[in-house]
């Protein structure tokens, strides 16, 4: 890997972080409504993930999808402006947090009803098939979506059809206040694929490099056309499960702990460690984040909100 | 013009759209091997192949699912719902997915799909496999819901759903399969949510759709009898839903039954009945009345599931009430 | 009488109902350790513990399926649905199965359980997450649906759905839970079923439930300014639908303005409509309104989400249009 | 076992398929409407299967479920007469072939949603659990049902709470026409309860004895709180799906090789060979069953319609 490409990484990695601690500021000013999962702790996940795919690969996850919508490429200021509802926003403000998504960056949502984008997903991956394109399409989702029968449905017919999907999990040992343990009949996640016969593995999430390299061997597996392929990336939300969360389920104890592990801290350590990168270089990169997360607030605060007509846009593409 | 059935109207319409555009594909329980369980796919297996023609698993999520992802890549899936009861097994997938996708994200998302589903009782197949629940469908903006009544109504609109650019719910009625009607020569699309008077009248105006249809007729004939000559206007689409024939007819009339198979509580006759009379309130002579299926979950027994649904005698007393 | 929130008044439903009787249990997502997404059941895993407070994988068929089961051995499940969004994914358990099971089987079947589902828009939730489809469910008979408008109705209604021997979809609306109102001391229990005149007025008739309740009051308030007397009735059950009080006070006003926060077509105000229509025709004084959703998936942004929701204008604008 | 028990099992076997064979009659007849799935082959399934039961257990299956009616103790006079829709049939002639039942035999059902019913299962299992009952739930199903969501959501349930349910997969090798492994991952349906780390066995389901024997194995595995189990028991259905399947999935040859192992067939030459029972005695069973089949469609015939009123009942228990 190149110095330019590990500085990239870790640049996404600050970039998600600062933008969704400025998102939890501008969520407890008001300024973002509904509901905000942050990605806070999880970062090396998406960025290890998406930096393994090719520009051919589609991206589908779930609500929890910030990070995942910067590592796709979206900027921080459609990102940010849709989560304050503009026009600007890269759902033009009509999808807010739960729904950010760019067809040409071949981002596909942004999900907010647990699980049902697993069988969108294997329809994307059907598409392609069916096109002869050969890209992956890559579906991430928690622990606590592969309880439900989407899942199910979804895993089946991938293999039965021996579709181009890679089937990526989340795990971050919480489906909001759940346990793994206390909802999932196997507490490791990836014992699930055996039921279907698909291939799987299990890789530290915290550890954006060991995330990266299980990504390009899996996403490699299943260009080759060997079918879907079912990776396990164990990993920990530091925040609550979405603003205003009591944290009821588990002791600021494991959180602390957790928090050691953080995935930025540790991937610093290793550019330093391995002489990649100085202090000042990454700190410069710091730098560039912060003033990239300030310009999309900016921009975000004082673009215009979607016009009154667009109210009755959008419903159907053919005018009816 | 050639007579064929409506069966025959719908394999022929998906036949041809299959061979026009390679990106249609059709995806569902028993649609390939075994020709459909109602014998619309007939053929199609040996004739498009295994990639084309895609039998699925019993997964009515992983169905819809499957078709919106597919979709989404520009391909045109046409998946069937052996019945239309088990569209709740999907109902996610087409009320939260299908029909919000493309709003959702401010128009990036477009899902050229067509949703075919059989639907309607009197086969005593008793209670969950025998419904009506077009309305509850039509509730949901972003979804078109079309339920046709004629094999040529069937084929053009099939067509037309096939074009489309928006996710589409196509209701089939079971027991209209084997009815046979004149069906135009070669291509032709119609429109969607285009009501359509089906039979002149002027006495009363008969609002329906579907398999009411073909009752409504066999009611008007059974009036014509007795002089009264009732206009039928078929809905065709329940969403969007189309008053303009409805309204003309309704302001030449001034009385209207409204037939459909379904329940009445929440049913469309309310809506259509609804907005007759927030539209053409002045023309209004007497209270329009609904005929509808009973509201109670169907039974097996052929008298009663019978009994519950609605019949000729039904609308020709309808029609006589608001004379 | 004490003045307490919804919230406190679902919450005390519950808590004194299984006090009362062993067999009542709660099964749902997060209602145990959590306490309940919207705190209702705060407090209930301590006090219960897990075998009657018990949290669910994210499976809501399983949740809905799980009831039924349990309910048919004779224990009285409440299960709780996050959202009435997520009902969507336990469809067919819900109107195929839990609406069905007692008539298909002639009887044998008793199922005495509740589901409790929040719903409504106006947080910016999103288009998924923001739903009021409660005529959807309404449609089905078997399913009996109560959906109250204040502290009063909510508790006794919920104790009433919990001692019934039917299934019972039990709505609660997320903007409400906030609302306080005065309830009875002690054990009460008001029969589902049975819309009320909420607010007395002689000179139009504005029917409403839920939250949209609230909405019609405040209306009511400006109108009064205005010398304009508006009675209120609610309907509380969408089904049974009981139009008793509404035809009395129509009857009375001979003018109606019915108000709900879900989409207009196939909705709630076009079956109240209709029905008024065809049960008290020469009372009509003027064409009846309906206030409802615009037509389109809720909107993220807040300006939009509020254009498309109901708003107190709205209903003052209806009520002067029918005066 | 005893004598009296062998000669039990086989009177119920040929009893099923007596039945079925009227029943089919009936259909061509017009007087049975709907779908009528017939079990024969697979009556050695539910034979032994439900004789491994104690009373307290209940029994649930899907729409193919005369053979197992039957075998929970329902009269053929109430199955007949609920198929040709008579207010003397089990459900008084409102539910039809997929909608038998009897609640006084612990059976819960005929259920006509493919899968829909194992949730319900698991709730039947929760219900006993919830009321300290040492009953077991025993659901039925198909190999094609495994491949919906309700099966995945039942099974994780089941598992994560312990429940005292047993669940039974015939795998009659088809769901309608397709083949299992056209529309399974894994064609060993049982693989798939390793994705739960619920245990299993499978077993051959022409021969009865086997059924039973490894049903009241797991029967009492699961009676003794240990969780759920999975049986996966491999069957072949004789005839098509349902009346009027044009059968073009599988050829007549396949099905002419399972008929060389009729379950009735292989069951009679055991008791013969084992001295159990003579031809003769076997005659009086096959004799007394075919009384009883004719009896029963005797009754069901002269038995009166449900009266109109009925329409209107059953909707609620309380009145509204
Ligand atoms: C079908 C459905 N049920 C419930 C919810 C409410 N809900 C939103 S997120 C969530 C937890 C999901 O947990 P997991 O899949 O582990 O993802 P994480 O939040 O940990 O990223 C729940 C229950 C929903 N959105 N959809
Ligand atoms: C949810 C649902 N989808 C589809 C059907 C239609 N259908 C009825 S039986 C059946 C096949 C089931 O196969 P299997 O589970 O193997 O049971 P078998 O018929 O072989 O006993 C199908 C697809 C249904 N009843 N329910
Ligand atoms: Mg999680
Ligand atoms: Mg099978």
């Amino acid at each position: 890997m190149k110095k330019e490409e590990h500085l990239e990484l870790y640049y996404q990695m600050v970039l998600i972080r600062l933008v969704e601690e400025q998102a939890a500021q501008l969520y407890q000013q008001g300024k973002i409504g509904g509901f905000l999962h942050l990605y806070i702790g999880q970062e090396a996940v998406s960025t290890g993930l998406i930096s393994a795919r090719q520009p051919q690969d589609r991206v589908i996850t779930a609500y929890r999808d910030h990070g995942v919508a910067i590592n796709c490429g979206l900027s921080a200021r459609e990102v940010v402006a849709e989560l304050l509802g503009k026009v600007t926003g890269s759902s033009k403000g009509k999808g807010g947090s739960m729904h950010m998504a760019d067809v040409n960056k071949n981002f596909w949502g942004g999900h907010a009803i647990v699980g049902a984008h697993l069988p969108i997903a294997a329809g994307l991956a059907l598409g392609d098939q069916y096109q002869k394109n050969d890209g992956v399409t890559i579906c991430m989702f928690g622990d606590g979506a592969t309880n439900i029968g989407y899942f199910h449905e979804a895993l089946n017919l991938s293999k039965v059809w021996n579709l181009p999907v890679l089937w990526v999990c989340e795990n971050n040992q919480y489906g909001m206040g759940t346990a793994v343990e206390r909802a999932s009949a196997v507490s490791e996640i990836r014992q699930k694929a055996e039921g279907y016969s698909i291939p799987s593995s299990r890789v530290d999430g915290m550890d954006v490099l060991a995330v990266r390299k299980a990504s390009e061997e899996a996403i490699a597996y299943v260009r080759s056309g060997k079918g879907p392929y079912f990776l396990e990336i164990v990993t920990y939300r530091f925040r609550g499960h979405s603003m205003g969360d009591p944290e009821r389920y588990r002791k600021a104890e494991e959180v602390r702990q957790w928090q050691e592990n953080d995935p930025i801290g540790i991937y610093r350590r290793y550019l330093v460690d391995h002489a990649i990168a100085t202090e000042s270089e990454l700190n410069e990169v710091d730098q560039r984040a912060n003033e990239t997360t300030l310009d999309a607030v900016q921009f975000a605060e004082s673009s215009p909100e979607p016009p009154a007509e667009m109210l009755f846009q959008h419903i159907y593409v053919d005018a009816d | 013009m050639a007579r064929i059935t409506m069966r025959e109207a719908i394999s022929q319409a998906l036949w041809e759209e299959m061979e026009r555009d390679p990106s249609v594909f059709i995806l569902g329980e028993e649609v390939g091997v075994w020709g459909g369980t109602y014998a619309v796919t007939k053929g199609f297996y040996d004739h498009f192949g295994p990639e084309r023609v895609r039998d699925t698993p019993i997964a009515e999520a992983a169905i819809i699912g499957g078709a919106i992802g597919a979709a989404l890549t520009g391909t045109r899936p046409v998946a069937e719902l052996m019945t239309i009861n088990f569209a709740f097994s999907a109902m996610d997938h087409i009320v939260n997915e299908a029909a919000k996708l493309h709003y959702m994200f401010g128009g990036q998302f477009v899902l050229p799909m067509v949703i075919r589903a059989v639907g309607g009782g009197g086969r005593q197949l008793g209670a969950t496999h025998s419904q009506t629940p077009d309305a509850v469908f039509a509730h949901f903006p972003g979804l078109k819901v079309v339920a046709p009544g004629t094999p040529e109504d069937a084929k053009g609109l099939l067509k037309a759903a096939i074009r489309s650019n928006d996710p589409v719910l196509f209701i089939e009625h079971a027991t209209l399969y084997q009815v046979r009607g004149e069906v135009p020569e070669g291509d032709y699309v119609i429109p969607l949510g285009k009501s359509k008077v089906q039979r002149p009248g002027k006495d009363v105006t008969i609002i329906t759709y579907s398999k009411m249809l073909e009752l409504s007729t066999k009611a008007a004939d059974q009036l014509a009898k007795e002089g009264i000559e009732a206009e039928i206007v078929d809905l065709r689409s329940l969403r969007p839903l189309d008053m303009g024939p409805v309204l003309e007819s309704f302001k030449k009339t001034n009385r209207a039954v409204i037939v459909e198979e379904g329940w009445r509580s929440y049913g469309v006759g309310s809506e259509v009945a609804a907005r007759i009379y927030e539209e053409a309130f002045d023309y209004v002579d007497a209270p329009i009345q609904r005929v509808a299926q009973k509201e109670v979950p169907l039974p097996y027994n052929r008298t009663l599931e019978q009994m519950a649904l609605p019949q000729i005698e039904d609308i020709v007393k309808a029609v006589k009430e608001v004379l």
